[in-house]
């Protein structure tokens, strides 16, 4: 595994660079530690600062250093979208796996399940969620409602893979060796599968963070804790754009968006080192040079 | 199906006495697969030195067992070559063609001579038809260009040519996955063949069909060669196919030929161990003795072995073949053997 | 090859679409076909109206209030400006006179203006004013219904330009119902109404006007209304004061204050109704042509409103004074008039709006008594008042904001506002300890050993400026070992506001005249007799839900003095200082609202310099700018 | 055509699921709000006004009455279905008594008129030129659109809505920010309506166009490069098949077929779209109505709009399921 990380950062410029923007963000996230300023506290510097060296990325109209305060948002929204990430593959495994080697009516009704909510306009029920919820739609709270809701898909691509595992040898030789389906799922079919789980985390990640950045820039989080839309939601409060307060809105833009292409280009690169169709098609390309 | 089926094969067969000017030349062609893949580089010698020639109006064989580079000897002579496989030296010239090779043909001149001079029938024919196309447009996609005819004419022609082939013009309206396999290769032989071109190469043709299709299928390719008197190039492991089909046979053996004769000569008469082992190994009726399994497998073609790449499975291997490699040598006319036991030092 | 060539081709083609329409559509700008120079353009704050082609404005929660409609098509029978007013505070609009009370204030007599006429050229009189009633009273669904049938036992008119009001029960603020602050109770043209059978479902599109404008035009989907100067104006209660200038009224949904900012800088929108602090500032900068209320520094109007953080009186952890006081004692007022304002902010350390006509009657007589005011912290007694935090708040804001701040005393008290509670932790801590509160290591526990936890619930990006300075208290309240936490409710705040669902709330409880010194409007809400029990809604405007028995007898005795009897202020100072020692509610700041006029099109705007009227779009007194605009020549 | 029927019955009922599962949810969810709407309403009219505290209760009462709020939950969610059957979603809560239904229809034009247009125009745009990055793989100008692709493809929509309205609104205020069409131009429909509606759409289209190509591009490119090394293409190549027809005939219209699917699967996805467009530049629209309801704890509006919304996207993905044999012969036997 280690050593195919190592190639694929050797010789894919896609992953390097995905592992070169994360790394940076990672980096950026592991910063807050350090902060000299509490996230939550305002007018600890003076506001409404173009960067500077003192303040590299400027200073807020409530008085917080811009870097300093994304270090802790970008923390906030990077965990925000693992925690999603780990939650919705646990359930998209769990029903991809079931549904593709159980098969028949268990296999139709978790479809058909799954479909829905692959179809459901998503967006009004977040919004519903956060009305209902209010305060209590703390990010955790968000990120289980958002598990719930983004596993549909990736369980359809885990399905397909499990359906075609279960026709392979290993699969009626575990039949017959008596393993209960559990078993046989965990430890015959998880490895082939494992692979996909790791490429669709990625766009899961993009499509979490996602929903989270435009949702609370509309303000339909928990604005007590500061993520990337948090911050840029402040800044639409204090309409920063029109006040000349730039550097408020667009480091934190920047930020979110090399996130999202980092992520992107890693899942991207990764589903190319799964698939080998693509990956002959590479090696086409460069032996034909 | 035994060699006495093919030998009253034989008696229709005319006898082709003054060889002229060849429809397909190969000479010591070399097709390489080269690859790169993090960082890397491999390269498979699929085909390794390979000449030989097709003559008018024959029925021209290639036997070898999977791996022994026959396949990419085909799509190398039909330029059919994608990245990663290249040919790396030798020629494949074809009578009807300027360029002194195939692969130096521009890609102008090869879609001239494509299906008109020379088609292909591939090999898995289940996915060579467009699954969401109906026969009928395939045909006008392939065929009506080079025929220069369309609508009612060009629709006569395909269905007459279909008839042939034993094909009900109601094929045309079908989609490929509509059909059985064996009516989906009639279908693509008879897309190959319609235009009668002068030399049509064939992989596999009957492969994926069970015996009583296949014969039947066998048949109609040898009524359409005789008919149209294009010359085809039949690539199989089947012995049996070539026995009862083919004029001349090569054996290929790790990217290389072994021997080539005509086909009733080799089968009666093989001289390299291992054609004669391919021969030996053929089931006849009423025998009882198990044969004689060939030690090891097949060389691996990315490090194939020094010398002659069969010695390491040859009871015949000699000091010499672990240096040199023999080349194809005349040990009879028509009949040409690359092996220092048997056609000693040449 | 030639397929990507026409793809391509397609694509070009597009994008040189999307660059040149702009260009054929530019023609036409913000509104087609309609004399920009005889326009006037509003912000209606109410946004995108719903259901636009109603104008029923006597039917409950159904369409727009404040699209033009009670601000140029209706009118009533008196007028308190905020303000100073066209002429005086008080003005007679629809009556001839000011309202006659019988002795026990259980009769009313109104004397009508003669001469005034609905835009269909029906004559005003009388029998509007009683249909106007009655049909509310038997219809009870309808928008003053409770009120009117609460009141009146029976109305008549004697002749037609005079009308009679019989009382349930004495109430010497009964005319209040018909003197428009922001609103109140509209004339309905009984020759309309009387053909209908049900006034609910009645959606008088288009409406009938009273006032000088009539309807011209507007948007089904509600993002705007453009009304039409009458030709028959002077037949108005308007015409008194002169010659309307603009032609045209445009009420407009202009988006969120980024675009209300960029709209008037192309302008686009003559008035702004209110944007963040910082959108002010930018205009003031960028926009030669924009105005505001002040000349500069803090540029806002303040409205006679009074947020203030207001406790849930029913919450055990809020009954006692001494916790209240301590809260109080916590905020430092100059950071929330930073954080909220950026200082632009009119302090007020007493429930009494800063504004208008209530400094001289109010905060200023009391500046002695506020800084003689002791306060028992338990170990020791302490004067909290600091009279000096206006001015130090100027002091704070002149390095950056410089000239724009003014240096006369009673212009920084005007702007800023006089004292205000001097920040002590010290005291809180006594406070908080006294109250039987421990502070164990960093935090606060309450008297029952559970960490004190409260939740200030604020309204969000409807109102940016509240929710600021209840993030800043928060905070404050946080770093002082409480554990505090913003609570956004958006839309449900109004909701969570009457049912109580609350801790402390930033809000208002107090809301004025402005212009008239009589605090009843809001006081007599805060008698004992409207506290509802916790959990069922309370009425307006009593949202502390706290009561106090000597508080109400000062209500009871107000509602028996006469409306400009200057007993009231005296009993207005009672309440004052009731409510300093019990301190239910934290007041903090007026509501200043930073409407900005761009005076490209339009001159004569009201101003600090001449404060005719309250230039805030959506209160129907700001009419009066009507008759005060002049096109710019 | 047995296979046909049992396809068809599948994907009806998988239709009556998606919108049974989904109305029940936003049924469910509406109806926790603590949002009360008679309080709404009462605020609208008291928040300014200078109504007494006994008048209140007095109408606090009757509005209950009027919007029939009283009723047991289990009668609620009854009369809620019979309503969705009459597609009568009752009076608007907040804009009383103008029924939801007649807010939607008003509204509705706008959403489809944008949406429907722009994702279709985004489809077709992504995969023709996908197809075409897929096809000629060394082509620079598709290389570099394949790069801007990457780009633009995983930045979440409001952010790309949000710096075109930056861009155009305010850095260089060529197009307009906010609204439908100009004001005061008359419903009638004229050149000059049609041209302000497109003017006003320009900004709103792009940042559709813009966040979805790259998704449908990069989708296209991928599954044409599988696509041209398939028998059949290799095999029409061989045999001197005309290129443009492989192309069309044979590489897209093969890779074309999951595209389709996809398309069925990102309606639901348009919706959403929907909300942020019409917040961020202030277009009318479903939308819009529905936050504007949520605002307003206006129960029908919202439960009207969330209803039409699941109805109106899973009818399209019908649809497209419908149209799919078409398409594919193979379907309808696999």
């Amino acid at each position: 595994m280690l050593a195919t990380l190592r190639d694929l950062f050797l010789y894919n410029p896609e992953f390097r660079i995905g592992a070169i923007l994360l790394g940076l963000i990672a980096g950026m996230a592991a910063l807050s530690l350090a902060s000299p300023y509490a996230p939550l506290d305002t007018f600890v510097v003076a506001p409404d600062l173009p960067p500077s060296f003192a303040h590299p990325f400027g200073t807020t109209s409530r008085g917080q250093d811009v870097f300093w305060q994304l270090t802790f948002a970008i923390r906030n929204t990077l965990t925000f979208g693992i925690v999603v990430a780990v939650l919705s593959r646990l359930l998209s495994l769990a029903i991809g796996l079931l549904a593709g080697y159980k098969g028949g009516w268990v296999d139709r009704v978790l479809m058909a399940i799954n479909d829905t909510f692959i179809a459901i306009p998503l967006f009004p029920i977040l919004v519903l969620f956060y009305f209902v919820l209010r305060d209590a739609m703390s990010w955790a709270a968000l990120a289980i409602i958002m598990a719930l809701l983004g596993w549909a898909y990736d369980a359809r691509l885990i399905r397909a893979l499990a359906l075609s595992l279960k026709t392979r040898e290993f699969t009626y030789t575990g039949v017959f060796s008596g393993m209960t389906t559990r078993e046989l799922l965990v430890r015959e079919h998880l490895p082939y599968v494992m692979p996909i789980v790791f490429a669709t985390t990625m766009n899961n990640m993009n499509w979490s963070i996602g929903l989270e950045v435009t949702l609370s820039v509309l303000g339909f989080t928990d604005i007590n804790s500061p993520t990337v839309g948090g911050m840029i939601y402040w800044a639409n409060q204090h309409t920063a754009l029109v006040a000349g307060v730039w550097w408020w809105i667009a480091f934190p833009v920047i930020l979110v968006v090399a996130l999202f292409i980092g992520l992107f280009l890693l899942a991207v690169s990764m589903n190319e080192h799964i698939d080998p169709r693509s990956r002959l098609r590479r090696m086409g390309a460069e032996g034909g040079a | 199906m035994s060699p006495t089926v093919a030998a009253n094969g034989e008696t229709q067969r005319p006898t082709t006495e003054t060889p002229r000017e060849p429809v397909l030349r190969v000479d010591d062609l070399r097709a390489y697969y080269r690859t790169r893949h993090f960082g890397v580089g491999r390269e498979v010698k699929a085909v390794d030195g390979v000449s030989f020639e097709v003559r008018d109006n024959e029925i021209y064989g290639l036997a070898g067992e999977s791996s022994s580079g026959k396949s990419t000897l085909l799509k190398a002579v039909a330029a059919a070559m994608r990245p990663p496989l290249q040919v790396v030296g030798g020629t494949a010239r074809l009578r009807f063609l300027q360029a002194k090779s195939l692969h130096e043909a521009s890609s102008a001149e090869l879609a001239q001579l494509r299906w008109r001079k020379l088609s292909y029938i591939m090999q898995g024919s289940m996915s060579a038809l467009n699954p969401v196309r109906r026969v009928r447009r395939s045909f006008e996609d392939f065929a009506a260009r080079h025929l220069r005819e369309t609508g009612a004419a060009f629709e006569a022609k395909v269905v007459a040519h279909l008839s042939q082939l034993r094909l009900d013009k109601s094929v045309l309206d079908a989609f490929p996955h509509e059909l059985s396999g064996g009516m989906r290769q009639r279908v693509t032989i008879a897309l190959a063949t319609i235009c009668r071109p002068d030399l049509v190469i064939a992989d596999e043709p009957t492969t994926a069909l069970d015996v009583v299709v296949q014969k039947d299928v066998l048949d109609m390719i040898r009524d359409l060669q005789r008919q149209s008197g294009s010359s085809l190039l039949l690539v199989t492991h089947d012995l049996g196919v070539h026995a009862y089909l083919t004029d001349r046979l090569a054996i290929m053996y790790g990217g290389r030929l072994v021997e080539e004769a005509p086909t009733e000569a080799l089968f009666g008469n093989p001289q390299h161990p291992y054609a004669k082992h391919l021969i030996a190994s053929l089931p006849r009726i009423g025998e009882e003795a198990p044969k004689a399994a060939l030690a090891g497998g097949p060389p691996n073609l990315a490090e194939p072995p020094a010398g002659c790449r069969f010695h390491p499975r040859c009871p015949l291997a000699m000091e010499r073949c672990r240096r040199e490699a023999p080349v194809m040598t005349r040990v009879a006319p028509n009949h040409r053997v690359a092996c220092f036991a048997v056609a000693g030092s040449a | 090859m030639r397929f990507r060539a026409t793809v391509l081709g397609a694509i070009v083609c597009a994008s040189v679409g999307f660059a040149t329409l702009p260009g054929v559509a530019a023609a036409q700008g913000l509104f087609a076909n309609l004399p920009r120079n005889e326009t006037l353009i509003l912000e209606n704050p109410e946004g995108t109206i719903k259901n636009a082609g109603w104008f029923n404005i006597w039917a409950i929660n159904a369409g727009s209030q404040s699209n033009g409609l009670q601000q140029a098509a209706l009118d009533t029978l008196w007028y308190i400006d905020p303000n100073r007013g066209l002429d005086g505070v008080w003005q007679n609009s629809l009556a001839a006179d000011k309202p006659q009370y019988n002795a026990d204030f259980t009769e009313m007599t109104v004397k009508l203006r003669p001469g005034i006429y609905w835009s269909d050229g029906v004559e005003f009189t009388a029998a509007d004013v009683v249909h106007t009633v009655t049909t509310q009273i038997k219809h009870k669904n309808m928008r003053w219904s409770a009120a009117l049938a609460l009141n009146v036992d029976s109305v008549e008119a004697p002749d037609p330009y005079s009308v009679h009001f019989k009382l349930k029960k004495p109430n010497s603020r009964f005319h209040a119902l018909f003197t428009v602050r922001w609103n109140a109770v509209w004339i309905m043209p009984k020759h309309v109404f009387e053909k209908v059978e049900d006034p609910l479902k009645f959606d008088f599109n288009k409406p009938v006007s009273l006032g000088a404008y009539v309807l011209h035009s507007y948007d089904s989907d509600g993002r705007w209304y453009i009304w039409r100067l009458r030709e028959d104006w002077q037949r108005t209660t308007l015409a008194r004061y002169g010659t309307p200038g603009p032609k045209y009224l445009a009420y407009v949904d202009p988006g969120p204050p980024d675009k209300r900012v960029i709209a008037q800088m192309n302008h686009e929108l003559d008035v702004i109704h209110d944007v963040a602090p910082e959108g002010m500032f930018t205009l003031a900068k960028q926009s030669k042509s924009s105005v505001a209320w002040f000349k500069g520094f803090p540029y806002a109007h303040p409205d006679p409103t009074l947020p203030a953080l207001i406790f849930n009186g029913q919450n055990e952890l809020f009954k006692n004074r001494d916790v209240r006081w301590a809260l109080a004692l916590l905020i430092d007022i100059k950071a929330v008039s930073m954080a909220s304002y950026r200082g632009a902010a009119t302090i007020s350390a007493i429930g009494v709006p800063p504004t208008g006509r209530h400094p001289e009657s109010y905060h200023e007589p009391l500046q002695d008594w506020l800084a003689n005011f002791e306060l028992d912290t338990g170990k020791r007694k302490i004067k909290p008042y600091d009279r000096g935090i206006g001015q130090q708040i100027a002091e704070m804001l002149r390095p950056s904001m410089g000239e724009q701040i003014p240096s006369d005393p009673k212009a920084i008290a005007a702007a800023f506002g006089m004292g205000w509670w001097k920040a002590d932790p010290q005291a809180a801590a006594e406070l908080l300890e006294k109250a039987g509160f421990k502070k164990v290591g960093a935090n606060w526990l309450t008297p029952d050993g559970k960490p004190f936890t409260v939740r200030v619930v604020v309204e969000g990006e409807a109102r940016p400026v509240m929710t600021r300075a209840g993030s800043m208290i928060v905070e404050q309240w946080r770093r002082a070992g409480i554990d505090a936490k913003v609570d956004v409710a958006q839309g449900t705040l109004v909701t969570r506001r009457a049912a109580g669902d609350f801790d402390t709330l930033i809000s208002w409880s107090v809301e004025t005249w402005g212009g008239h010194q009589d605090l009843s409007f809001f006081l007599d809400s805060w008698h004992s007799q409207f506290v509802a029990p916790a959990g069922t809604p309370q009425p307006p405007r009593n949202w502390q839900r706290w009561s106090h028995a000597d508080l109400d007898k000062v209500i009871e005795e107000i509602r028996k003095v006469g409306f400009d009897d200057p007993r009231g202020i005296e009993l207005g100072r009672e309440y004052v200082k009731i409510a300093v020692r019990e301190m239910p509610t934290i007041p903090l700041m007026s509501y200043n609202v930073f409407t900005v006029m761009d005076t490209t099109y339009w001159t004569g705007y009201p101003t600090a310099a001449d404060p005719y009227t309250d230039p805030v779009p959506n209160w129907a007194n700001s009419r009066a700018m009507f008759v005060k605009l002049k096109p710019k020549s | 055509m047995r296979f046909y029927a049992t396809y068809l019955a599948q994907r009806l009922g998988q239709f009556l699921l998606v919108v049974f599962i989904g109305i029940n949810l936003t049924y469910l969810i509406t109806h926790l709000t603590p949002i009360d709407p008679v309080e709404q309403s009462i605020a609208a009219v008291t928040s300014f006004g200078n109504t007494s505290p006994e008048a209140i209760g007095a109408m606090r009462q009757s509005l209950r009455e009027l919007y029939g709020l009283n009723g047991a939950p289990h009668e609620q969610y009854l009369a809620f279905w019979r309503r969705i059957a009459t597609a009568d979603f009752g009076p608007s809560l907040s804009a009383f008594p103008t029924p939801v239904s007649t807010l939607i229809a008003r509204a509705l034009p706008w959403t489809i008129g944008l949406l429907a247009t722009a994702t279709l125009l985004t489809w077709v745009l992504g995969n023709l030129l996908g197809g075409l990055a897929g096809y000629y793989q060394n082509k620079t100008s598709l290389k570099v659109l394949a790069i801007i692709a990457m780009g633009l493809h995983p930045v979440p929509y409001y952010i790309v809505a949000f710096v075109l309205l930056v861009m155009f609104g305010y850095l260089w205020p060529l197009l307009p920010i906010a609204g439908g069409k100009a004001m005061n131009l008359g419903d009638q429909l004229s050149l000059a309506v049609v041209l302000s509606i497109l003017k006003h759409s320009i900004l709103p289209a792009l940042s559709l166009l813009l966040v979805g190509l790259g998704g449908w591009f990069l989708g296209m490119r991928s599954l044409v490069s599988n696509v041209v090394s398939e028998d059949y293409v290799v095999y029409a190549e061989l045999a001197g098949v005309d290129r443009r027809r492989i192309l069309g005939s044979y590489v897209m219209r093969n890779a074309l077929l999951p595209q389709v699917t996809g398309l069925a699967l990102s309606l639901g996805a348009i919706f959403n779209g929907a909300i942020i467009t019409e917040q961020v530049f202030g277009y009318p629209g479903v939308g819009s109505l529905l936050v504007s309801g949520v605002y307003a704890g206006d129960y029908g509006l919202v439960l009207g709009v969330a209803t039409v919304s699941i109805i109106g996207v899973s009818t399209a993905v019908l649809i497209i399921d419908l149209l799919y044999p078409l398409l594919d012969p193979r379907v309808t036997r696999a």
